[in-house]
């Protein structure tokens, strides 16, 4: 944690009292009742008071969804070099990897949790899917916007299909393939939720999505939104690291790092 | 290396080249001259088979194939320096000897050696956006000699140098031609510079490139400044300037 | 002889079983899938592993939690569980897809499903709520077929159901469907002031909270079935008498329900599982009957194309031939 | 339909044919009960036989989902002009426009039912929001990827805010953008059909949403993948627009476009 | 135009700028040479207001700020041609116009105009992508040339093109500051550009730039092909060329 991370930290913290000051201010002013939109105070109670299972539900959820992540980081990758081989495949075979996307989990999750088992190997596997097409799509249009004459220069120079992937397109593609990675960390922790939902009760560990879903029935908002936080609060930190590691590795030479 | 009846002709009906000869021995140096959108760039990404014709063809003799362990037997400057802007100049110009499989010690020794001739010792951890236009060519210029290739094209890489490092690589260029005796095929825009460090002069006509002028020198292979003054250097450069002017009008 | 250790007490099966079978030296392990988080709606379960009631039978039983559309079913069929937990409509249905489960112990005698309205809005039953304002259903339940066949929608809106109760609190107009033992309670926590009515009661009541297992699995290991049935006739029973320590125990589990809810929910739902037809067959016992009055309701439904025969589903082991 | 365009559509149909069977054989071959994976013929059957039904279900969905993808595109591309205004403003709101990607739609339904109403409406609201961040993420990118010098170019031509973000920006950012729109056009349908699971059901015109909910509960596997397959080819026609539009506005220039 | 004392260093304690003075009247046409990475380009930059200086400023009298209906006080032609790949030729020329709101009609007139003055008259249609490097150059010339600027910074436009084309070029520059009064600022390499060009010629030093040499030609206002063979030309030829030599060394 250096200075100018510290210095990063300040707008969005900045932008969050605002926003909850303004939360808070309308829920009392207009008397919106607490089991619709509870107000902030109400769910920072209510988080302090279920800190430990909003904890363990974090931890449990969060381990899926990194599994989840890291799956489509890995796969969409490699599936998104496969499809970007040649333009026949892509044609054949890129339509069919949006089906990943569009097909409802709860239509495949009797299918989940008979291969994976319920429990964690069944979310983490529904993380995956629902994660895995933005890092599919963004890596392909990232490899196939490789400078031509770069690409040229790797034919001259003899290089193999591999070193040109590894040397040239792959580095190319890396500003896509971060703001895939972006989305894919918002959608990994959405994924697993959802997975929870339907696959997700390992004794001893409920997940977020056990305790959105048990909330939401008891219509205990305060908690329920507090849950949603948490969730968001995954998503942000994975959102965080993956950004940051994107501005790391791009600084010094692409535009949409310099400045950050 | 033996051009035949090369065709190109690029969609919208631009006919670029309209069948072209050219014959060039191994071991020679071939100046390369015509005007701006004549189709030199066009020929010289054909040689080195970037691109494919639509008829003719390009041998060559003894064969291109990459020997074992050697570097690249084609080394090609492009008339934009198209640098890797993820990579610093070292990692840049030590790029076709990884790209060939040549140990790390030994393929940055070799760059940074080749660097410090074009003038870049000192901006060797520099990335390309933080060179000027002029160092961003000598660091392309520097990627393609330290393959010591069998043919070197050469698209304008001096033109955005200035008069007195342009004359420095002008002559180093031509030790190393002479040194090592690769093929070298060399696009230039200016006259003096063709006639000073070339066996041999061939001069295009507008598109679509046809030979206007193909000459070989008659100036000593012993080059310095002076020759630059001398009448035989005058003459040849006159005789290339007016194929130029023909050409135009072809 | 079979049918008079059925007719027996739940307790006193349990005893015997035990005592006819010796008990293995390491405990078979088992897992039973839930289709819904810990709730007191599967007390009688967790009474059976906390109490020891799966132990002294030799069953080592895994509980797994289930969330919303968990495939039980499925998962039974195809082995992932041995034992599971749906309604009877559903097991008649995934019958009549090809799915071989088997229904062993049901714990709802009266099924829990019901229509809530606000108390001011007067109502006095079903058709009443159904004759004006909003109601919220969730399509594809069989129930919920079973009242739009009975009294026709014509009267009154139908919006889906969303699984909470947060717009039945905000209008006075608004009914939707419930689980007796779970939004009654939770809009009264909100101030609501639910009406409460049994869609049993309108002649349709399927088991609930039906213990399955898969045929393949009764026909090779049926001592082991018969174990299990008895460990939860047990557990129900300690369930019943005394839910404060299991409580405790799924409350850690699920944290979104708090011990007062908890308690309430028991309390709520010991009349549907605790009956007449239990006091005199024993916990959990079925009636052929009513297994068939159900497949026929299935079958006027369109839900499925035929009942199923018995027979084919119906062990003797676990059903009464009375009413 | 001109001949290329068909030309392009024999591969992925190729794709199909071996797809579904391979599809049909494994089903047959191992014995898998219909119940758990049904072979593709009985879905072709039972499409056929419900064919009304699903093509009713196509159409409301559709329209919810095009509803969503619109304002997606639209909003989109509006927050990430705004983001992309400073690195203060991005550092500021950008983590928090990921929480509508994290908040599970079910968790929220209550609220979009309360203010739009059950129905179509809040369907299209659910859509959008599921299929938002995308956009942004992926136009943002684009937006700050633009060349420098460019960017000189036009400050040097005293080109305003707005021309410069018209003629410069936009433009530059279209390959992003497309990318980010693709995803999106998946995600709009997907939530879509989510929507439909908590809100969405207007008498007369039960979108694939209730359908696929309905035949999960009667445990009709066939219908629900027939229903799951049509989600897709709704999904996959948003799709083909997307990419045909993205490759027409691309061709001449961009090289990701070229050799389509 | 005044600068005054203007220091920049880049990251790395690279120094560039090390406090720079020039003073350029209004009107004068002023070639401004130096060795490849001293710093043209940047003080190119900073004058068109495109960079920040650490230390010291740059003032127009009279003051730059655009009046009511002018096209662009500043014109600039990078070093790289800088095309909006998206844009046909002439939409790239006439972009210039388009900001500042002149009738699509109009500024196409116009761009067309300055297109077939630059010989790309037959090219207006086509993309950046399907030109040669040196056309490239010439729509980038063009794009400039449109606005009719007050001050125009030209970074090595005809580096790229051949001495026909260039000389061609050159001309058509000069008459056109005849006519138009701007000021220039011309970056070259080639020394006999600067002359034949330019007024006055300034040579810079090495990194950090220094102003070695800053001179009012003494060559005839009128000016054509014949001038490069007389010998106050080759007197200022050779004098630039020593201040270079000198620069190199500093
Ligand atoms: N992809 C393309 N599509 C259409 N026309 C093209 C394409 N590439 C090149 N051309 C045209 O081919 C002609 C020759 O181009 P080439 O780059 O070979 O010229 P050149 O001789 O290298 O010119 P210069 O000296 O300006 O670099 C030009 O008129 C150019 O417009
Ligand atoms: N962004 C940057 N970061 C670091 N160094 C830079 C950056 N931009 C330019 N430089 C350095 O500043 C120096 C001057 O660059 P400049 O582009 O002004 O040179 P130049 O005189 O135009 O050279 P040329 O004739 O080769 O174009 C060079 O040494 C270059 O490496
Ligand atoms: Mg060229
Ligand atoms: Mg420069």
């Amino acid at each position: 944690m250096n200075r100018s991370t510290l210095r990063a930290a300040v707008p969005p913290l900045v932008a969050l009292v605002v926003l909850l000051a303004l939360w808070e201010g309308a829920v009392r002013l207009l008397e919106v009742p607490r089991w619709l939109v509870p107000p902030p105070s109400a769910i920072g109670a209510v988080g302090a008071h279920e800190a430990s299972a909003l904890l363990g539900g974090a931890i449990t959820t969060g381990r899926s969804a990194l599994v989840g992540f890291g799956l489509s980081a890995v796969l969409g990758v490699l599936v998104a070099v496969l499809l970007a081989s040649s333009r026949m495949v892509e044609r054949a075979l890129y339509p069919y990897t949006l089906f990943l996307q569009t097909v409802p989990i709860v239509a495949i999750a009797p299918l989940l949790v008979l291969w994976f088992g319920p429990g964690p190997r069944a979310v983490a596997v529904s993380s995956f899917i629902v994660s895995l097409f933005p890092v599919i799509a963004n890596t392909l249009t990232g490899l196939r916007s490789v400078d031509p004459s770069l690409r040229d220069m790797f034919r001259l120079y003899g290089a193999r299909r591999l070193a040109t992937l590894w040397k040239l397109e792959l580095p190319a593609a890396m500003p896509h393939l971060f703001t895939g990675l972006r989305i894919a960390s918002g959608l990994s922790v959405i994924g697993a939720i959802v997975g929870e939902f339907v696959a997700g009760f390992a004794e001893g560990s409920a997940g977020l999505g056990i305790l959105v879903l048990g909330a939401y029935r008891q219509l205990r908002t305060d908690l329920l939104f507090a849950a949603v936080l948490a969730a968001s609060v995954l998503g942000l930190v994975l959102f965080g690291a993956v950004s940051l590691t994107g501005a790391r590795l791009l600084r010094r030479w692409h535009p949409s790092a310099q400045g950050t | 290396m033996k051009v035949e009846g090369l065709r190109r002709t690029f969609p919208g009906n631009i006919s670029v080249l309209a069948g072209l000869d050219l014959d060039v021995a191994p071991g020679s140096f071939v100046a390369l001259l015509g005007p701006s959108g004549c189709g030199k760039s066009t020929l010289l990404r054909l040689v080195a088979g970037l691109d494919r014709a639509e008829a003719g063809h390009v041998t060559f003799t003894p064969t291109l194939e990459r020997t074992p362990g050697e570097r690249a037997p084609i080394a090609y400057v492009f008339q934009d320096a198209h640098l890797l802007p993820w990579r610093s100049v070292l990692d840049n110009a030590a790029l076709p000897l990884e790209l060939t499989g040549v140990p790390k010690a030994e393929r940055q020794a070799a760059a940074r050696a080749v660097l410090e001739q074009v003038g870049l010792g000192d901006a060797t951890e520099r990335y390309p956006a933080e060179l000027s236009g002029g160092m961003r060519m000598r660091a392309s210029l520097a990627r393609a000699l330290v393959t010591h290739p069998r043919l070197l094209l050469l698209d304008e890489p001096f033109a955005a140098l200035d008069e007195l490092t342009r004359g420095r690589l002008d002559d180093q260029l031509r030790a190393l031609w002479r040194k090592l005796g690769m093929t070298v095929l060399f696009v230039t825009h200016s006259i003096s510079e063709a006639a000073y460090l070339a066996e041999r002069a061939v001069v295009l006509s507008r598109r679509p490139a046809r030979v206007v002028l193909d000459r070989t020198l008659e100036l000593p292979t012993e080059r310095t400044a002076a020759l630059r003054t001398e009448a035989a250097f005058a003459r040849e450069a006159r005789l290339l300037n007016e194929a130029l002017e023909q050409g135009e009008h072809w | 002889s079979r049918q008079k250790e059925e007719s027996q007490p739940g307790s006193q099966t349990a005893t015997a079983a035990s005592a006819s079978t010796p008990k293995p030296n390491t405990p078979a392990k088992v897992k039973l899938a839930l289709n819904w988080v810990p709730e007191p709606e599967f007390g009688g379960f967790y009474a059976a592993r906390e109490s020891g009631a799966f132990a002294r039978q030799g069953l080592d039983v895994e509980i797994l939690g289930g969330g919303a559309g968990a495939p039980v079913q499925q998962m039974v069929a195809t082995g992932q569980a041995e034992f599971g937990i749906s309604g009877a409509d559903e097991i008649l249905t995934a019958r009549a897809r090809g799915l071989d489960v088997i229904p062993l112990f049901a714990v709802y005698q009266t099924s829990p499903h019901a229509i809530m309205a606000h108390a001011s809005r007067g109502a006095k039953n079903i058709a009443d709520v159904l004759s004006s304002g909003t109601v919220a259903l969730e399509p594809g339940l069989s129930y919920v077929a079973y009242l739009k066949k009975k009294y026709g929608f014509d009267k009154v809106k139908v919006v889906p159901y969303d699984g909470g109760v947060a717009r039945f609190v905000a209008d006075k107009n608004y009914a939707q469907q419930c689980f007796v033992t779970a939004e009654p309670l939770a809009a009264k926590r909100q101030g609501a002031t639910p009406a409460v009515f049994l869609v049993a009661d309108e002649g349709f009541n399927p088991y609930l909270a039906v213990v399955i297992t898969r045929r393949q699995y009764w026909k090779e290991q049926p001592e082991r079935v018969k174990a299990f049935v008895a460990a939860v006739r047990d557990g129900w029973r300690t369930y019943l008498d005394n839910p404060g320590p299991t409580n405790a125990v799924m409350a850690k589990l699920n944290t979104t329900m708090d011990a007062e809810t908890f308690a309430a929910a028991a309390e709520a739902q010991r009349p549907l599982i605790d009956t007449e037809a239990t006091r005199s067959q024993g916990l959990g016992t079925m009636s052929r009957k009513r297994w068939e009055q159900l497949a026929q309701q299935l079958v006027d439904l369109g839900t499925i194309e035929q009942a199923p025969a018995p027979d084919d589903y119906l062990v003797p082991e676990f059903v009464s031939a009375r009413d």
